[in-house]
């Protein structure tokens, strides 16, 4: 695809924002409805009924934290990655760019042996209203960071090259957004009981 | 380009025209008779499913080989509230207004004709526990108007029961029991058959009959 | 206006037609000077030779005023409807008047039934009358209703009481109506429910108190034994 | 060369002549070896040719919705007929014809023809440049809009049928098979909808950030044209409404595949939350079809009355506000719904504020018409039925906000007749305004105005006598799906079936003279006269473009803006309009 022409439309920029962000700050303001939707119904149902509490008394909270830090530290390194784009040196920021999707695996790895324990022990989606949210919720957020790590190994590979750098601050403000909607999560999902 | 300026004068008069000759056109009267086929495609098969086997998950019974004159029978007795308007015949209420998309006693006829020509199948065991030796005796009341072989009989006004699921056929016993079908007063075969159900006194009883009845079928 | 056509048969029936009548004066009056407007705009202005349009921008607040005051009208006016509308509703649908009796109201694919509280005029008791695709009020008594459904979402509506009150399964919604004429009219459901939506017609009886205790005599248990339809 | 890529192998090459043909745009220089059939439609990243996917996509659809409303309201005038080229339409299938046409006519006709046929077509030209910023991903929206177009139709085949639960989809009815009787159709149709979601959040972040960031130099946020504007309001207002829904069709879909229970109020689920979450996008979506229906009036009304549009900022603030109040109104719906019915007070309230910016609107355009020069071409005839025809939409669903009087209209035909009177506006008589107002554009010649205005007034009359009737019918408690009012004895009084019998009439001769527009469509693409680069002496930028456009739209250079977009009949100029790129 290297060969397609890109439009003279692509290189303007009358706001002064290169459009890439642009694009993806409108991405985050569609994505946060979608996420407002799961957990503004999920808060109604769960301020309707205290007695969930008792199922959420089974979430691993531990591996939640755990996952948490993850995602932090991952964040972190998202915005070492844009730095060093920043300063062109492609090297620099596609090898943050690896550390950071070696966290996106990482929680998702940990999901997975969660998840693995909570259907063994018999709580699936389907058990009770409260697992269909966690299950629901997780899972949703589960595949943007997979979208987020596969979108993350694309830039890196490119970055490597010094090729579209402007990408790793885009890539890395979506990462942000994906961790923040972790941080809501965590505390409704895990902590909350 | 603004050559036609004046031209939608004439289109809008001819069209005031068309209007009353369209809706002179009154197709109404001009009912053409549906066949049974097609009346079974666009009325029954959504539920009875095409081959006419019946769905355990919205609970509608197999008709199959079901005679004509049965079908029938029933389908008029839905149709006027003889059948399935107890409050508590869940299913019945779903059937009811369903018999009444047919527009009247000839499609009515069509559609049995059809639903006849449809072929029984020996349906899955659903039901736990029923004793087939032990039901063959209780099939001893049964077998005077449903015959040995389980096949009806029309002077009787004994339906089929080959071919028919043993959770219907548990779901309708126990409906006979409880009054919820068969009891009203212009239901005369309905009637007949509530106080031969009572024969079965628990659901073990009924659990062994269906048993039997399930060895009928092959 | 509606009431030519449809019968008024409840105590709040003649609140909603006047409130609609309301509503069609303001809107009519609105709708006709508008198109009225538009329509003289356009033959008046069509195109003739060697007359060139006029260059008006509109931003300036003589010319805004043409649309700025029409629009504050709008405003009184909207402000109108909606102290009339609110006014109805509140009596419909929040005020919840003494009842003299009570009846259920259970929906389900494709049938209603209704529980009348019998000869002690209290449900849940054993001569409770359950009637499939029938209710029979007395004319003149205030009557809640208790509306449930058994599977889907479902609709009850009474054309001729202006009243209309979704079921909704797992909960018991109440209301309530006071009929104030007798005979016979449609119960409509007017949720879609299924593929027996337009199968589930059902009748409202609204009787004299003579009528209505002789029916109840003929549904109690007494009058059953005997030979009544269940 | 560069005919080679234009929008249609017909483009006039004696066009391309007079302008020159030394397109001077460098980026697409050389790159274009002679494409095949398949590469040059299918996979084009030319936003013209996606906007042209786009649009004979939806007037595609538009046949399978004019289709289905034959069908079952021929089933409605004359209970148990066998309906010519359908059959027998029982109870079901007459629950899943009302449901896709519904569904077809709002998000496979009204939102891919408004918003991503003619946002892909117009943005780039109307802003001076020359695609979008996200070509590939403009694509990949066509694509996906395609997929949700075909899992659509193959809903109409598989076992069960279609989907018959409205296109509200209301759970629990459309969440369990054992209720709705369609196993396969149900999930189908509700996959569909979620795929063109996808498929429109990602055309709108592309419009969102052309305009924001490509537009000509010299083009300052209010010299932007209406259109353009009213566009990108409403995708605006998609991208944050549609959100819930989204959420709500993932936790639907899990109900009716998985076994979830966030909809089975018998397993401690809420029914009324999907109508919240349904409703909460829903409404907005209304004034995400009315703005860009609202925009090309706009155009129409300035172009043809050689006006300026008056008060272009009241304009734009108006569509802004009519967007920011229909966040809050969504519960007007569900008035007697079973929520607490003190929200309806206040929902109420909302509801007729929405009438004041819509109804500033209608008076700017009105006024707009004061002291112009009005030619009454086909396109100017559309766009004055708009307004005309709009307005008793507008002014009915007072009757709906009221939430006493909704007690009796909910659900009724008056609710129908409500929204057809402004859904068709939209959907029909604001698009026919635009594909004959920008079809010299699109296709460099000219419609037949003689059946061009035929088709018009066919159109008109035979609409306002389909939706009149069922006004008087709702007013007399006629309510909404039911395919057989036989069996209501209220409903059969006299007079009343010759009512719908009037309306399914007309129906049969509107979609009759639909023939017409399409035949006349098709016919001036290869037969009509040629038109010049700007035949309405427009002052918009795609009028600086040729007719058709080549792909990179300004072979001599992009343009660079100099006004605003409705400089008509200004006392400076001898012509009677001023190009926003003439210096």
């Amino acid at each position: 695809m290297s060969s397609f022409p890109r439009p003279i439309a692509t290189t303007r920029s009358v706001t002064g924002i290169s459009t890439g962000k642009l694009a993806v700050w409108w991405l985050i303001a569609s994505e946060i409805v979608i996420f407002g939707g799961v957990l503004g119904s999920y808060l109604m149902h769960r301020i309707g009924h205290p007695e969930w509490a008792s199922h959420a008394a089974h979430t691993n909270t531990w591996a939640g934290a755990f996952n948490t830090l993850v995602l932090l530290t991952s964040s972190l390194f998202a915005v070492l990655a844009h730095q060093a784009a920043d300063q062109k040196d492609g090297k620099k920021a596609a090898k943050f760019l690896y550390l950071t999707v070696l966290g996106a695996f990482t929680f998702l790895i940990v999901k997975s042996i969660e998840w693995t324990g909570e259907i063994q022990a018999g709580y699936t989606i389907s058990s009770h209203t409260f697992w269909s949210f966690y299950y629901t919720a997780a899972g949703i957020h589960g595949v943007h960071v997979l979208a987020g790590a596969i979108i993350m190994l694309v830039i890196a590979s490119d970055a490597k090259k010094g090729v579209d750098l402007q990408r790793v601050e885009a890539v890395g403000l979506y990462w942000h957004f994906v961790d923040i909607v972790w941080i809501f999560l965590f505390p409704l999902l895990y902590i909350a009981k | 380009m603004y050559r036609m300026k004046k031209s939608h004068a004439p289109a809008l008069a001819g069209l005031i025209f068309i209007m009353p000759l369209v809706s002179a056109c009154h197709p109404d009267g001009a009912r053409p008779t549906l066949s049974g086929a097609e009346l079974y495609d666009s009325s029954c098969k959504q539920c009875h499913g095409a081959t006419g086997q019946g769905q355990l998950g919205i609970t509608t019974p197999a008709i199959a080989g079901q005679a004509a004159w049965y079908v029938e029978g029933q389908l008029v007795k839905f149709r006027t509230g003889v059948r399935g308007a107890h409050p508590e015949d869940y299913d019945g209420l779903r059937m009811r207004p369903m018999s009444q998309q047919l527009m009247n006693v000839a499609e009515v006829k069509a559609v049995s004709a059809y639903v006849a020509t449809l072929k029984p199948r020996k349906q899955p065991t659903t039901l736990q526990g029923g004793d087939a030796t032990a039901g063959a005796g209780h099939y001893g009341v049964c077998l005077a108007c449903h015959g040995p072989d389980g096949k009806g009989n029309e002077l009787l006004k004994a339906p089929s029961l080959v071919g028919q699921h043993d959770w219907y056929l548990f779901s309708q016993l126990k409906k006979f029991k409880a009054g919820v079908r068969g009891k009203h007063p212009k239901d005369l075969t309905g009637g007949q058959m509530q106080p031969m159900s009572m024969t079965l006194v628990d659901d073990q009883a009924i659990k062994n009959v269906l048993a039997h009845i399930s060895t009928l079928s092959k | 206006m509606i009431s030519k056509y449809v019968e008024s048969a409840s105590s709040f029936a003649g609140d909603i037609d006047h409130l609609i009548w309301l509503v069609t004066v303001i809107v009519g009056f609105w709708f006709f000077l508008a198109e009225g407007v538009l329509f003289y705009f356009i033959l008046r202005y069509t195109a003739q030779d060697g007359v060139k349009g006029q260059y008006i921008t509109g931003e300036d607040p003589k010319q805004k005023r043409w649309v700025a005051w029409p629009h504050y009208l709008t405003l009184l006016f909207d402000v109108w409807i909606i102290i009339a509308a609110i006014t109805v509703w509140q009596h419909v649908k929040q005020a919840m008047p003494q009842a003299d009796s009570t009846v259920r109201i259970i929906a389900q694919q494709w049938a209603w039934t209704f529980v009348h509280p019998g000869p002690d005029g209290k449900l849940d008791t054993p001569d409770d009358i359950k009637l499939v695709d029938e209710l029979h009020v007395e004319k003149g008594k205030t009557y809640h209703f208790e509306l449930q459904s058994r599977d889907v979402l479902h609709s009850f509506s009474v054309p001729v009481f202006r009243l209309k009150q979704d079921a909704i399964p797992g909960r018991t919604i109440r209301g309530w109506f006071k009929a104030t004429m007798a005979g016979g009219f449609d119960i409509q459901c007017t949720e879609i429910c299924g593929i027996g939506h337009a199968l589930m017609p059902a009748r409202i009886l609204i009787e004299n108190h003579e009528d209505q205790a002789a029916w109840v005599m003929s549904k109690s248990p007494a009058a059953a034994a005997t030979g009544g339809t269940p | 060369m560069s005919s080679s890529s234009t929008a249609t192998a017909q483009a006039p090459e004696a066009e391309h002549d007079a302008h020159g043909h030394g397109h001077g745009h460098d980026a697409h220089g050389g790159h274009h070896a002679p494409q095949s059939f398949f590469h040059k439609y299918l996979y084009s990243t030319d936003h013209k040719i996606i906007g042209m996917q786009y649009l004979f996509t939806g007037m595609f659809m538009a046949l399978i919705g004019g289709f289905t409303v034959y069908a079952f309201r021929m089933q409605m005038a004359f209970p148990g007929m066998s309906v010519p080229g359908y059959g027998r339409v029982s109870a079901g299938d007459y629950n899943a014809l009302v449901t896709t046409h519904g569904s077809v006519m709002i998000f496979w006709v009204a939102m891919p023809v408004l918003i991503a046929a003619l946002g892909n077509y117009l943005i780039p030209l109307m802003i001076g440049c020359d695609d979008m910023v996200f070509p590939r991903l403009n694509r990949l929206s066509y694509q996906i809009f395609l997929l949700s177009v075909i899992v659509l139709i193959a809903s109409f085949f598989v076992d069960g049928g279609a989907f018959g639960g409205a296109w509200t989809s209301y759970p629990p009815l459309s969440a369990k098979a054992q209720y709705n009787l369609t196993p396969l159709g149900a999930p189908m149709c509700l996959t569909a909808v979620a795929l063109e979601f996808a498929a429109f959040l990602m055309g709108g972040i592309n419009f969102v950030t052309t305009v924001m960031n490509s537009r000509a130099p010299g083009m300052k946020m209010f010299d932007v044209p209406i259109v353009i504007w009213s566009i990108i309001i409403a995708s605006i207002l998609f991208m944050a409404s549609v959100g819930p829904l989204i959420a709500g069709a993932i936790m639907l879909l899990f109900d009716q595949t998985l076994g979830t229970a966030f909809f089975d109020p018998n397993k401690g689920g809420d029914p009324v939350l999907w109508q919240h979450l349904f409703w909460f996008f829903g409404h907005p979506e209304v004034y995400v079809v009315l703005l860009p229906a609202m925009g090309i009036v706009a155009e129409v009304i300035v172009t043809f009355s050689r006006k300026k549009l008056f008060a272009y900022k009241t304009v734009l603030y108006t569509m802004v506000g009519t967007g920011v109040i229909s966040f809050f109104v969504w519960a007007h719906h569900q008035f007697v719904a079973g929520i607490d019915p003190r929200m309806a007070n206040i929902f109420s309230v909302t509801t007729l504020l929405v009438s004041i910016p819509v109804a500033e609107m209608v008076f700017v355009y009105i006024a707009t018409l004061y002291g112009g020069s009005i030619r009454l071409t086909t396109p100017m005839l559309w766009a004055l039925a708009f307004i005309a025809e709009f307005l008793l939409g507008g002014v009915t669903g007072i009757y709906l906000g009221s939430s006493g009087a909704d007690i009796y209209f909910h659900d009724t035909y008056f609710v129908l007749a409500h929204f057809h009177y402004t859904f068709f506006p939209i959907a029909f008589i604001a698009v026919f305004a635009a594909l004959t107002y920008w079809f010299p554009k699109m296709f460099g010649r000219y419609m037949n105005e003689a059946w061009g205005k035929v088709h018009f007034w066919g159109t008109i009359i035979a609409f306002n006598f389909i939706f009149i009737p069922l006004f008087l019918l709702g007013a007399r408690g006629d309510h909404r799906r039911i395919y057989d009012y036989t069996h209501f004895p209220d409903l059969m009084k006299p007079g009343m079936q010759d009512l719908r019998v009037l309306a399914t009439v007309s129906l049969v001769v509107l979609l009759c003279f639909q023939v017409i527009f399409v035949v006349n469509y098709f016919l001036s693409m290869v037969r009509g006269p040629k038109a010049s680069a700007n035949p309405w002496k427009a002052n918009t930028l795609e009028w600086a473009a040729p007719s058709p456009p080549p792909h990179g739209n300004f072979p001599d250079g992009l343009p660079t803006v100099h006004r605003g977009p409705y400089e008509y009949s200004h006392p400076d100029r001898q012509e009677d309009y001023w190009p926003q790129n003439a210096s």
